[in-house]
């Protein structure tokens, strides 16, 4: 049995991994395409921390040589966040991308539940190859009710 | 039954992460490459931020490749927002004026901060090789400086988009003119040219201080117009 | 200074559990922005300057900025509260 | 300097639970909007204090950007309820 101390570490290591594991659950259970989108942001949010973590050494300063900086001072490894810091700045433009795509979603289904926007768009697909609306493995008879009231 | 399938994979992955890191070593992880950097770093870039001299001269070409991957995200959201964008500025404009005297208190703090935004950005800016901060985080507050009147008064905004090009092609320009003329001189692609100067002083680095200036221009020019295109019409069903 | 640390992952974490389970949006961007700041604090702490002021401009500044647009433009502002409250 | 730091943290621990038991609880979301505007200021708060603990001026540039552009933030979001206001003033003179 390990036994785990409570250190500063340790808690930054546990709420990183549970930011990622929030936000992992976020855009695997829940319906809502914008909701998917803040999920996203709390999973990239939680690796990054997570890589920054991994540079962090005990007692170890700001990598950036000041003035009075004596010559045998540990420093944070700057690798990982040069990495992380060119992560935010592209998880920005991910963002930005994903919002301009459930806008178009928005303009041509109206709604933004996924398992909404799946029945039109597997109607959608029967249409234009014009065979009749497919049964869907998961909910059948919720289908054709909707596809018959259509018709 | 999927909902299940997912419990269980995340159940499992939780398990599996909190199980690695508890193994891992933490806080005294070797640092091979990072040794390697904070032993040279300041003979051979002449740097006081060794995070700036790892972005831009270790890794310099990955900072070109991300900020191609921003240029290609901003215009596949103007290639997804265009059409809207365009049509609905001339309508808009009218209402835009009327709407000046609801929003007075908001507008005018916007303008007495749009000077001190300017001037904190271009400090973080050029700063960026002595003290945190660099050529992203003063392009955000460039970006916000110039696009936040029209986000709060849709109508007020003269959009001029062609000199927001301009710039971004200007600073992505310069951006690669002095990788290339490093390589023409000294062999590699943005190598730090011009001499290392004083350590410590504004004018040291080389090349790293005009290299933040061009990614700071361009990645401002490029959010401010990926926050004109997103701040559009309501999308209508 | 651990409880200072354990207060800021708490806020943290409570934060990111209300962005996935508050009903309405708007709160849920104003908890993504108060994850933002939880965590340029975090970063601050482990003494990664550059990565912190990244992610106070870009998360907790320009993040919101840009999620607030999408919500004024997808019509969640709408009365009622009826489409913000759509099921999840 | 030890005993300063307890004070200050401690404080600034009291005003972060009260504004977070508002943030959560809140009945409506301009409460929250408020509270996330107050909690940017002890986030403030939080970067100045570190970077006199810390001993070390670096950390008042983080204070600065993250000041300037919280206030960014919570304006657009504050847009977001007032074109709600006025979208349900146009719905008012409709019916």
């Amino acid at each position: 049995m390990m036994s785990i101390e409570v250190t500063i570490e340790n808690i930054l290591y546990f709420g990183a991994i549970s930011l990622s594991l929030i936000g992992l659950f976020g855009m695997m259970m829940l319906q809502n395409v914008f909701r998917i989108l803040l999920s996203l942001v709390l999973l990239e949010a939680g690796a990054n921390l997570l890589l920054v973590l991994s540079g962090v050494r005990i007692g170890g300063v700001a990598p950036i040589i000041t003035e009075g900086m004596s010559a045998g001072v540990v420093m944070n490894d700057p690798v990982p966040q040069a990495l992380v810091l060119t992560a935010i700045v592209i998880g920005v433009g991910i963002q930005a991308l994903a919002l301009a795509l459930i806008f178009r979603v928005k303009r041509n289904y109206g709604t933004l539940d996924l398992r909404k926007i799946r029945e039109k768009l597997e109607k959608d697909i029967a249409v234009s190859n014009e065979v009749s609306a497919p049964g869907s493995y998961q909910a059948p008879e919720k289908l054709t009710e909707s596809t018959g009231a259509n018709q | 039954m999927t909902k299940y399938t997912s419990l269980l994979f995340i159940a499992g992955l939780s398990f599996l992460l909190f199980v690695i890191v508890g193994y891992l070593p933490i806080a005294e992880n070797p640092m091979v490459a990072g040794k390697a950097i904070l032993g040279s770093a300041q003979q051979e870039v002449g740097s006081a931020n060794i995070v700036t001299s790892v972005v831009l001269a270790y890794r310099g070409l990955d900072t070109l490749g991300e900020l191609s991957i921003l240029f290609a995200a901003a215009s596949v959201v103007g290639l997804l927002l265009g059409k809207s964008y365009s049509t609905d500025s001339v309508k808009t404009q009218k209402s835009g004026q009327a709407k000046e005297y609801k929003q007075f208190v908001v507008l005018k703090s916007l303008d007495l901060l749009f000077p001190m935004l300017l001037v904190v950005g271009m400090y973080i800016i050029v700063h960026g090789h002595l003290t945190p901060g660099g050529g992203f985080q003063g392009g955000v507050l460039l970006a916000v400086a110039f696009s936040m009147r029209s986000i709060v008064n849709p109508g007020s905004d003269k959009k001029n988009h062609y000199s927001i090009t301009f710039i971004e092609g200007f600073a992505g320009f310069s951006f690669i003119l002095i990788g290339v003329l490093a390589l023409i001189t000294d062999g590699n692609f943005l190598q730090p040219l011009l001499g290392k100067g004083e350590f410590g002083s504004l004018w040291s680095a080389g090349t790293l201080p005009l290299l933040y200036l061009a990614v700071g221009l361009k990645v401002g020019a490029e959010l401010a117009g990926l926050l004109f295109e997103l701040n559009g019409e309501e999308e209508r069903v | 200074m651990i409880w200072v640390v354990a207060l800021i992952v708490c806020i943290m974490l409570v934060a990111a559990v209300m962005v996935l389970f508050v009903p309405n949006m708007i709160a849920a961007v104003v908890a993504t922005s108060v994850v933002s700041l939880a965590l340029t604090a975090i970063f601050a702490i482990v003494k990664a300057p550059d990565v912190a002021m990244t992610e106070a401009a870009i998360g907790a500044g320009l993040g919101s900025l840009i999620l607030a647009l999408g919500l004024k433009r997808l019509g969640f502002n709408q009365t009622g509260g009826s489409q913000g409250e759509e099921n999840d | 300097m030890m005993v300063l730091q307890i004070i200050a943290f401690t404080l600034i621990a009291m005003a972060a639970s009260f504004v977070l038991l508002r943030l959560v609880f809140g009945p409506t979301t301009e409460d929250r909007i408020v509270s996330a505007d107050a909690l940017a200021l002890i986030a403030t708060v939080v970067l100045l204090c570190l970077s006199m603990f810390f001993e070390s001026s670096l950390y008042l540039d983080i204070a600065l950007v993250y000041s300037v552009l919280s206030f960014v933030g919570i304006v657009a979001l504050a847009k977001v309820i007032e074109s709600k206001v006025s979208s349900a003033e146009k719905e008012d003179k409709k019916s």
